[in-house]
């Protein structure tokens, strides 16, 4: 069969943010698996509970899981698993709501509604970003 | 003969302010069609019934139809096949109800319009056919027997809830031409099809395909088109 | 009401429609009325082919497709006119792939022809392949592409107009008169081209082929403005009609070597009187007489009226090893399940929708269904409308093509695969033609009021207060007619049919019409189709009762044998006040004698 | 005058889809639940962490609740493994075709996972 190619399209969101919610779910599979083989290897196998282990998982700061049973905390307070907190948070709070975006747009036609919602996901999305990122460096 | 209750969705835009539902009893052979039922209560019931129909076998697209629920065409639709003796026939979803089962397809007809659905191929003719390959016509040879019935589009939850979403049968229309090697207008129809309301907008449902009459593999012809606009290739 | 001008009107939006459309409009203002959606008309039904001389896979040459042509019309098409289909064939199908048609292809490439029933390589007389094929879905590509091209020229269209009639003052035709079926408001459509492209009327008759649509319009029209019905007595009955529902196996089936078998597992055709050298792709109209008399004689299959058509890879490889039959490079024919599959998906698939057998593992029971009308409204090769007997007056202005049309390439019997060839040659040079006239005469003024005769029509119907119920009148005629004008005739049969015919009519003078509004009133639309199709069967029967010979696919018992001294002729039916006057036109001869018709 | 083309939601839920269709409402749901559920969760967190609020432990208290975790890792799990299918179905196009057995694997695998949440949660009561 003769190769045909098209030039590559320009620029739009909806595209990208297709890709982007795509990727973004395999990022977060990626930083959840990776955090809850650590809990796992460093002792949660033994210690502790189900929803410490899921806080683990997700979100491997020592603040959140202050009642954890994982003996060495220490493992944990390190700029690895900053990155990958910053890393979850950043996917997991604009896969989300990008992924209200969407569904607002499917049921809201382009009037006043539509704006105004888009204008509130937008900053939802900066002030959630900046509060869990400070979370993190601050603990 | 098995007895069935046919219960029909009405609506006279002349006499009423909102539709309701008739219900008919009738005796009916096992390899009755749907449409056969329809013709039967049109025929001796209730001759206001209205309802499009054509082929009475399943390539002219007339008959899409909501049947207990489901896209179908009542003409490819056997009561053999319909587990319940309780039948519910509707018109398809999505688009501005006219009369009964007859809905407005121009807006349809109009996303279908939207992709470029014709060939084009600016080059001199060749004396004789061009040649392309077997395999080369099988690449399209799926999305060519779409016979625009509107099944698909009417039952994907995506355009319901946008109707702005130019829907599968448009990009199956696009992806007949985008992948057929003789075509030139690939580029464009992929641009219309980047679009807000593109090919983006379907979420990969799958009722298209689960609906489509001539068992087309919609979804993934759209996810094809999706792939030739993310790599910019058509292989 | 509404009035639109344009220089020509198609009617009817079918591959005869769309092509004359396509053609008219490069020079012309055009709009295509259909009362369906364009994609809706029954050419995208057509499963099997379209015939053209290409060669792609052996020897082939326009002449003889000329010659098988003629020989199956049973010499009653115009040689003059069949010529020049048969010239313009390949052309017109490279048009077609020009057009982006997705044609199978073969190993290197080129559009795949397969064999058809009656045609054959002259001088070895073994069938040929001769029929372009996209599958078994050619029509459906055929109409598709059409329409692909229709938008893409801008062609105007008028979706779910039903035309009820011409408008024809003395000074000749002035337009149309369309319902515009969602809302009921009447059109006038001012025209100096009219072209019918309409399609045909199988709805006369109980078992069929056709759609719901197949009424008969365009040429019910014509009778009742005085224009005469070409050789309405021929009209063709496909051998393989699904059982009961009539729904068509494609002739290819037989193409790609499936066998008719009778109760009791013989493969009827090959006996004496039947079609011993060619077999099952003798031409219809004998397969189908070869399988009634089967019926007849109680070898239908568990004495029902049915009888199978076998396409497992067994029975098929089988019979292709007694035949000795070949494949083009030399080899044995042998198929395998998977190749049917990939040849005949459709068939397949309506098998096993609506018979719950696959054609691959178990034969089908089939039937002959009523499937196609080689008479119409006379043209010549321009599709103009030829109305009397000496081929000297046309009706400037009118065109017909199409199913609906009568040239005659068909005769008295149509090989299969040339009614879509049939629809894209005359469709282009109708199309070329009406924008010539129009290019080259004044609009004729419109009547004081142009919708009279219609709308005196509607009302007759829509006040029709009776006790009679449409599909009761529907059901009584198709099944007389299918009883006494079908595959097999008889005199008292014809006679029975004709009465019954004629009491219908009064009867549905008497009908009851439940829906009275505007909107989508298809109730209202279907009663005029029923009357439409009365008159077809009235003028069908009477040219048939008067035909005392045996042709193509006008069979009679009583007179068995074909009679070229006193009937090689075309009929001419005219529909009057009292009854169906009937006068002959000759046949045009070019090169072909009339020989005895043996395949 | 014709009927509204709108199509509501629960008009639309009405059609029968089948797996497909519900895998897609039921990951819209349990979508929005999530940023429902961890927007308030990440607020809360804030809250309680800079200021001591009373408003954060309640909102955390609620979250650990049994039926309410068994109700959001049913949603999480749900959301997890049926992206993972739309993703790989995505992007890699040719597996559409196998798109019925997707689904056949995917509740499988929520199964599993589910199960051995419900064990745990229950395992936890139990042990108080
Ligand atoms: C099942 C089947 C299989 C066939 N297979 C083959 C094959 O393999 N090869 C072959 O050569 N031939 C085949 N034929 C024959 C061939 O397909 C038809 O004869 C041909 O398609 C007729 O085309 P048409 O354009 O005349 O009519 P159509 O395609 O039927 O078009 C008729 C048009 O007229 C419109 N119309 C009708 N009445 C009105 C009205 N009152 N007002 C407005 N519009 C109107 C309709 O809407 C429609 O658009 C087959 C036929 C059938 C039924
Ligand atoms: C491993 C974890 C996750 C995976 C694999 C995943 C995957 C996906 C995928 C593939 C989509 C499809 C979008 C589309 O169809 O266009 C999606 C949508 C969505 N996701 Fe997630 N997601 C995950 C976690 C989350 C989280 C943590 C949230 C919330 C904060 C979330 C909220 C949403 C929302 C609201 C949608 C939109 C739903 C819709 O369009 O119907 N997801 N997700
Ligand atoms: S893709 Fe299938 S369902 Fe959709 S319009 Fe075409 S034939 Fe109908
Ligand atoms: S139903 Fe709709 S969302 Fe996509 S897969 Fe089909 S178009
Ligand atoms: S009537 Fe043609 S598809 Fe049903």
């Amino acid at each position: 069969m003769t190769s045909r190619k098209v030039a590559k399209r320009g620029f739009n969101l909806d595209y990208v943010m297709w890709l982007f919610m795509r990727l973004s779910a395999l990022a977060m599979y990626a930083v959840g698996l990776t955090g809850l083989t650590a809990a796992l290897v460093m002792g949660a196998r033994t210690q502790t509970d189900l929803s410490t282990l899921v806080r683990w998982t997700f979100f491997q700061n020592p603040s959140h899981v202050f009642s954890s049973d994982i003996v060495v905390l220490d493992n944990f307070i390190n700029q690895f698993w900053q990155i990958m907190q910053i890393t979850m948070v950043f996917f997991g709070v604009t896969h989300g709501l990008n992924g209200l975006r969407i569904v607002v747009e499917d049921f809201m036609g382009s009037t006043i509604w539509r704006t105004l919602w888009r204008g509130f996901i937008f900053f939802a999305w900066i002030f959630i970003t900046l509060v869990a990122i400070y979370v993190v460096l601050a603990s | 003969m098995k007895k069935i209750t046919l219960k029909l969705f009405r609506y006279n835009p002349e006499t009423d302010t909102k539709p309701h539902y008739d219900t008919y009893k009738l005796e009916v052979e096992p390899t009755d069609r749907v449409l056969d039922l329809l013709e039967k209560v049109k025929g001796y019931e209730d001759g206001t019934l209205s309802f499009r129909r054509s082929c009475a076998h399943g390539v002219c697209g007339s008959c899409a139809m909501r049947v207990n629920g489901e896209n179908k065409l009542a003409c490819k639709t056997l009561i053999q096949d319909i587990k319940s003796s309780k039948i519910t026939v509707e018109p398809i979803l999505g688009m501005p109800v006219l009369k009964d089962m007859i809905v407005d397809m121009e807006p349809f007809f109009d996303n279908y319009k939207k992709v470029m659905p014709y060939f084009i191929n600016d080059d001199p003719k060749p004396e004789k056919e061009h040649i392309q390959s077997i395999e080369e016509q099988e690449r399209f040879d799926d999305t060519a027997k779409c016979i625009l019935c509107g099944a698909c589009t009417t039952s994907c939850p995506s355009f319901w809830a946008n109707d702005e979403y130019v829907g599968p049968a448009a990009i199956v229309n696009a992806h007949r031409f985008i992948f057929d090697s003789r075509d030139q207008g690939a580029a464009e129809r992929l641009q219309i099809l980047n679009d807000q309301f593109g090919v983006y907008r379907c979420r990969t449902i799958f009722n298209c395909t689960l609906a489509c009459p001539r068992e087309i593999e919609i979804t993934k012809a759209i996810g094809e088109v999706k792939k030739a606009i993310a790599t910019g290739s058509l292989d | 009401m509404k009035t639109h001008q344009f220089e020509v009107v198609v009617v009817g939006a079918g591959g005869a429609g769309l092509m004359a459309g396509l053609y008219a409009s490069k020079s012309a203002s055009t709009a295509v009325i259909s009362k369906l959606y364009p994609a809706r008309s029954h050419t995208g039904a057509a499963q099997g082919g379209i015939g053209a001389a290409l060669g792609n896979l052996e020897e082939d040459r326009p002449e003889w497709h000329t010659y098988d042509t003629v020989k199956g019309s049973d010499y009653l098409a115009d040689q003059d006119a069949v010529e020049f289909m048969c010239k313009e064939a390949p052309g017109i199908v490279y048009e077609l792939e020009h057009m982006g048609l997705p044609f199978s292809r073969t190993d290197e490439g080129k559009i795949a022809q397969r064999f058809f029933g009656g045609h054959t390589n002259n001088e070895t007389t073994k069938p040929v392949k001769r029929t372009c094929y996209a599958a078994d879905r050619t029509g459906h590509m055929i109409l598709q592409t059409l329409y692909q091209q229709s938008i893409k020229n801008k062609v105007q269209f008028y979706d779910e107009f039903q035309v009820l009639d011409i408008i024809k003052t003395d000074e000749g035709i002035a337009g149309i008169v369309a319902l515009e079926i969602a809302t009921g408001e009447m059109h006038v459509f001012h025209a100096k081209s009219i072209i019918m492209a309409t399609g045909g009327w199988g709805r006369v008759w109980e078992i069929t082929s056709n759609a719901f649509a197949y009424t008969g319009d365009g040429v019910a029209i014509a009778l009742r403005h005085g224009i005469p019905a070409q050789d309405m007595e021929f009209f063709q009955f496909h051998p393989t009609g699904i059982y009961k529902m009539g729904i068509l196996i494609t002739e290819g089936v037989r193409g790609e070597g499936g066998i008719l078998l009778n109760g009791k597992g013989e493969r009827f055709m090959e006996k004496e009187g039947n079609a011993p050298n060619v077999k099952e792709l003798a031409s219809r109209d004998v397969v189908s007489r070869a399988m009634y008399q089967e019926m007849k004689q109680g070898n239908g299959v568990d004495g029902e009226r049915y009888l199978y058509l076998d396409v497992t890879p067994e029975t098929v490889n089988k019979y292709a090893a007694l035949d000795g039959r070949t494949r083009p490079d030399g080899t044995p024919y042998v198929v395998t399940g998977e190749e049917i599959l990939g040849k005949l998906p459709d068939i397949i698939d309506f098998c096993e929708t609506y018979l719950g057998v696959n054609p691959v593992t178990d034969p089908m029971p089939v039937q002959p269904t009523a499937h196609y009308g080689m008479g119409g409204i006379p043209t010549d090769n321009y599709g103009r409308v030829v109305v009397d007997k000496d081929r000297k007056e046309i009706m400037p202005g009118l065109y017909a093509v199409g199913e609906n049309g009568c040239v005659s390439v068909h005769g008295s019997n149509r090989l299969g695969s040339n009614s879509l060839l049939d629809l894209v040659v005359f469709g282009k040079f109708s199309g070329i033609e009406a924008a010539n006239h129009a290019k080259n005469s004044e609009y004729i003024p419109l009547p004081e009021n142009p919708t009279e005769y219609a709308e005196q029509q509607l009302d007759a119907l829509r006040n029709a207060d009776g006790d009679e119920r449409l599909s009761e009148i529907g059901r009584e005629m198709k099944e007389v007619m299918f009883e006494h004008v079908g595959v097999f005739r008889v005199e008292e049969g014809m006679k029975e049919a004709l009465e019954k015919i004629r009491e219908l009519k009064v009867r549905f003078k008497n009908i009851k019409i439940d829906d009275k509004g505007k909107q989508f009133n298809m109730d209202l639309l279907n009663a005029w189709e029923l009357s439409n199709l009365l008159d077809i069967a009235e003028v069908t029967t009477a040219a048939a009762l008067n035909r005392k010979e045996s042709r193509g696919g006008h069979a009679r018992n009583d007179y068995q044998e074909r009679d070229d001294e006193n009937w090689m002729k075309h009929t001419l039916a005219w529909l009057e006040e009292d009854g169906v006057r009937l006068d002959y036109k000759d046949v045009v001869f070019t090169k072909f004698e009339p020989k005895k018709r043996v395949y | 005058m014709a009927l509204n083309r709108k199509v509501g939601f629960f008009k639309g839920l009405k059609y029968k889809g089948g797996g497909p269709m519900w895998a897609w409402v039921l990951h819209r749901t349990s979508g929005l639940a999530m940023v429902v559920f961890v927007g308030l969760h990440i607020i809360a967190g804030f809250l309680t962490q800079q200021f001591g609020s009373e408003a954060g432990i309640a909102i955390n208290t609620i979250y650990e609740n049994d039926i309410f975790q068994l109700v959001i890792f049913f949603l999480v799990i749900f959301h997890a493994v049926n992206g993972l299918r739309v993703v790989i179905l995505d992007l890699i196009t040719p597996l559409l075709e196998y798109q019925r057995e997707a689904i056949w694997l995917e509740w499988l695998i929520i199964m599993a996972l589910y199960s051995l949440v419900i064990f745990s949660v229950l395992h936890d009561v139990m042990m108080g």
